[in-house]
């Protein structure tokens, strides 16, 4: 039998596999479609400290391989996620990850803090990198010592262990990666999205009415192994990888590049069963290639 | 409730200018879809399901009409599909329009180019229920005509054409005075016609069906939202819609 | 009829549609399936100043949508390129343009020196971004000290307009863009390829004997669009846009975004006729969105 | 010289695991290509073409065959091709296997795996000018055998397999001793086999076809080169090669 259990800071997982902050909602959408106690965890959609309404539509665009998404962090606030949201979930048993935003180092902390109160988290996944809120959240994720300091500042305040999730639009993400390890972060996320843009030529303006929006699905997924495959190198921390997976094929090339587990956006929009069935090819995937469990791949396409 | 199903395509044929009609079927589909609600094809090669808006049902052969016009690369790839092809499909998605049969007398629709599919099987289903249909549908040029007779068979069909080449010259409000009494109203087309539609039938309940680009289409993304005199501030067009009371939205 | 001509600083071009650098070795090849003159110009291999031997294979990897390459500036060296391929080109008679790269400062000096000295080049592209070559290739393109001052160097030698190629890897494609056009800099080109990588299952290697790679195609074409609408906003010099265009529609898109001009790269491999189709459904496609003329496109996806 | 075209699947089968024959029509290619040379054939929704060797040409017919293994999507998609249904074609590519009929009597061919197709044209064409021919097929297992009776036709053919399935068991290298005598040696497949064989039969004149991973398969990207005796230091094997003198290059 293939072991796809992972321990990771926090999180003890069946199997690898979540699905991604803000493709996925709260999970009572997909859970019409099957029982959501097979995923490995969740990541829960952005939490800011009050509610908010988000950008103007059209918010999404396809594109080759890809799409561009400017939600904007459209959320009910933390308090009320806390209080409709996180109940739902827990009622299935797996591990919850909450999906961390803000416009201001206070309102990271503020969020972090309320979410610190309930028993029915078990991590933090810190939004650093959000492209699609103007006031601030972008800095975080372009500039390590801002990257560092809400780390830490919320590190402070947190009991859960809080991973960092890391933007790809930068020219270097190591820097990125250990300004935040040092700061105390227990894992990394990795990637965002890339910052992309449509023009809709009828109307000779951008598509997405926020002009610019967050590039993902399979078109990034190199520069997500590229990225991870890098960033393994210099960090000791465990790091959840995403971007572009839609095939078990996909999760086990993000293990050998240096993820300990995977979450799955974009994909879940084309096949609502994205996700369990990633998880059902999974031990056959890892099979065939040689792997009689998941920890055994991870880190596996570094040289010895 | 909806799955992701295999539809089969039973027949395709073109009934206007890039005007796409098709036959699809799966038991599971005909038996619970309503008038009003859409499929979520996938058409090959593509990232994200294309919605569109189931045009009538027929329960005994386990099949469901849509009319589609050709717009970009996902419409093109699902109109060269030809019978005995199948289509990756999640559905029935949304809600479907919804009357009230016992106080129910007169009902007026309107639709606006590739809006009208929706509003046929709602026409079929009045029609069934004994209520009275008015019809205006409005098109670009008479090229793009299709389902005036059909709707005919029901009632009073009015046709409006922007060159005026066929029918009415002008827009669909334009002719609103002249169809006389009606008890409420059934929109779907472009949000210009639905914004002047909703302001001149104000004193009307009416009901709209709204369109906007989708991610999942399964009310997780957000990708559809829509404005709203609700609570929460803005209603989920893939869920919550596509069909809407007309004041309960703002567009 | 629709005007397809664009003049922009030393070229005067038929048409705006152009081959990439390094999609397109010296044109020889795609000679052989069409006439060379139908091109609005044509951007060479990269040049250094000796001979190189590039990378070991494989050199390609195919991703969704797009494809990462790590040649590692494979050529024969500037004055070979000036003695045997330069004739070849000048006999088509439409504008070349020189695409200079090295690992030292000197190096591009030494190139675009050459290059000045011979009739036949019109313009100088300089390749600041290329992410395959490890000894200095990328840092210029990282940073806007650098590339300014690799610019003023090679501005200082040279007669010939020079184009600055610009890398996408970075968290600001503004400041790289402004501090080359202060430095001089007649133009840009936008963009390089992102920073990639695949990894091989069987094997457990990245796929690539270079290990990373450039991601070009379709994929990145998002990037591109995002990243040449922004830099137009605050540079005055025209822009070469390039980025996963195969269609006329996306030529519109970019002219739209900013661009004056564009190039074709990874396109001419699926179809070696990509070039001359793309031109010869240019007009059109102008006309059904409604212009008259390439000029009066540039730019037109900006707020007036 | 190369031309894009398009060509019409004329049939289609699976010979072996995996493996499939596809015969594909147009006079162009027909007429042109010779054995060595290969097609680059465009899958839909792929970057990169692929590169698939001529194993036999049909002038007459105007067809060619290919034989391809599944071994990714780009193969997978090439094989649900149906009659009827064409692709997008770039060739005849390459330089194909020369040899001097005047001087040869006797050729030893040498195919590993999927190496083996490009051989089968030469055989056909070695046999047709009077020349001797010798082949030895290796494969993994017995499974993956294929075209062992059509090389039989021109010759003496021993088959080798890893496992011993069937035929020899071991390496095509174990049996060179065999063989007997022969003038010049072909040989096409995996890199190991052709650099252990390259190097024990270096008192003989070869000629070895060569794989990579290609880009533009003209000649223009530089994807595809291999360290080569010659002063540029390299040769491309999509317009030097496939086919390379087994002393040109350097393995
Ligand atoms: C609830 C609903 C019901 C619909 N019913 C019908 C119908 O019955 N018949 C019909 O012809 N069309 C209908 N549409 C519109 C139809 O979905 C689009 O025309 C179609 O998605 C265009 O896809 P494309 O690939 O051809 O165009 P592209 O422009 O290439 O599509 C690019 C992206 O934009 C999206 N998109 C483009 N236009 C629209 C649009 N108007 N609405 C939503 N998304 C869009 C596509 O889905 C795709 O994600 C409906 C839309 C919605 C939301
Ligand atoms: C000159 C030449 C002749 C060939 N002749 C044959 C033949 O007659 N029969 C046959 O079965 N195979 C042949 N091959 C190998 C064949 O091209 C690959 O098996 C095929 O491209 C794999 O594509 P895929 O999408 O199925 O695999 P994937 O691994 O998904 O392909 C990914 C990318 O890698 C490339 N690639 C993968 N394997 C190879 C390979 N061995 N050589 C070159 N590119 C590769 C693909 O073309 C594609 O660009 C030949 C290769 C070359 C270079
Ligand atoms: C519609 C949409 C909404 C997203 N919202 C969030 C979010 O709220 N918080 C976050 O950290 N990432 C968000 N992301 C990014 C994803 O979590 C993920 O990092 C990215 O999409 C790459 O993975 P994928 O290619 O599998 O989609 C969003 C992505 C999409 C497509
Ligand atoms: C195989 C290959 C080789 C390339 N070589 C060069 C080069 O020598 N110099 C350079 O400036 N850019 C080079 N590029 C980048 C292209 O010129 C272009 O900027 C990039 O590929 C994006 O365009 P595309 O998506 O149309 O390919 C190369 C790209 C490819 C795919
Ligand atoms: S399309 Fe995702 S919420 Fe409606
Ligand atoms: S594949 Fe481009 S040079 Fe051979």
């Amino acid at each position: 039998m293939t072991n796809l259990a992972v321990k990771l800071p926090g999180l003890k997982l069946q199997n690898p596999v979540m699905p991604a902050s803000g493709c996925f909602g709260f999970g009572r959408e997909y859970s019409e479609f099957y029982d959501l106690r097979k995923l490995g965890a969740i990541i829960m959609k952005a939490a800011t400290g009050n509610a908010r309404l988000g950008n103007a539509t059209p918010r999404v665009a396809e594109t080759a391989s890809g799409m561009l998404n400017a939600i904007g962090l459209q959320n009910p606030g933390v308090r009320q996620i806390i209080a409709s949201e996180v109940p739902f979930l827990a009622a299935y048993d797996i591990p919850i990850i909450a999906n961390v935003a803000g416009s201001t180092i206070d309102e990271y902390v503020q969020v972090a803090e309320t979410f610190n109160q309930t028993e029915a988290v078990n991590a933090l996944e810190l939004n650093i990198s959000c492209p699609n809120v103007k006031e601030g959240g972008i800095q975080f994720g372009a500039e390590p010592d801002m990257a560092a300091n809400v780390t830490e500042k919320v590190k402070a305040v947190s009991d859960l262990p809080v991973y960092v999730k890391l933007s790809p639009n930068t020219n270097d993400i190591t820097a990125m990666a250990t300004a935040v390890e040092q700061a105390g972060a227990d894992g990394l996320s990795m990637i965002n999205t890339l910052t992309g843009m449509q023009i809709h030529l009828s109307s000779r303006r951008p598509l997405l009415a926020n002009e610019t929006g967050g590039l993902s699905g399979p078109a990034i997924k190199p520069v997500a192994i590229r990225m991870i495959h890098e960033v393994k190198k210099y960090v000791s921390i465990p790091i959840i990888g995403m971007g572009g997976i839609t095939t078990a094929e996909d999760v086990l090339e993000f293990l050998l590049a240096g993820a300990s587990a995977v979450a799955v956006g974009t994909a879940n929009f084309k096949n609502p069963f994205a996700c369990p069935e990633i998880i059902d090819s999974l031990p056959n995937v890892l099979q065939n290639y040689g792997f009689a469990s998941v920890d055994e791949a991870i880190g596996r396409g570094h040289a010895l | 409730m909806k799955k992701r199903v295999e539809m089969t395509v039973e027949a395709v044929q073109e009934v206007a200018l890039d005007t796409i009609e098709m036959i699809l079927s799966h038991s599971y589909i005909a038996e619970t879809a309503k008038p009003g609600q859409f499929l979520h094809l996938l058409a090959e090669g593509h990232t994200l399901r294309r919605p569109i808006s189931i045009a009538s049902i027929n329960k005994e052969q386990g099949t469901v009409t849509i009319l589609f016009k050709i717009i970009g690369s996902g419409t093109r790839r699902l109109a060269i599909a030809r019978p005995g092809m199948s289509f990756d499909v999640v559905g029935p998605t949304g809600n479907g329009f919804t009357f009230d049969e016992t106080s129910l007398h007169t009902a007026l629709l309107i639709g606006g180019g590739i809006g009208v599919p929706p509003l046929y099987g709602l026409a079929e289903e009045l029609h069934h229920k004994g209520i009275e249909v008015k019809t205006i549908l409005g098109f670009q040029t008479k090229d793009y005509v299709f389902y005036k007779e059909k709707f005919e068979q029901f009632g009073k069909t009015y046709v409006v054409t922007d060159d005026g080449s066929t029918g009415n010259h002008g827009l669909v409000t334009d002719i609103l005075d002249e169809v006389g009494q009606f008890d409420v109203y059934y929109s779907c087309g472009p949000v210009p016609m639905l914004k002047a539609l909703t302001h001149q039938l104000n004193a009307y309940p009416g009901f709209i069906s709204l369109e906007e680009r989708m991610g999942c289409g399964t009310g997780a993304c957000l990708a559809c939202v829509i404005p709203s005199t609700s609570e929460a501030g803005y209603k989920k067009i893939c869920t919550d819609g596509p069909v809407f009371a007309a004041n309960e939205v703002i567009l």
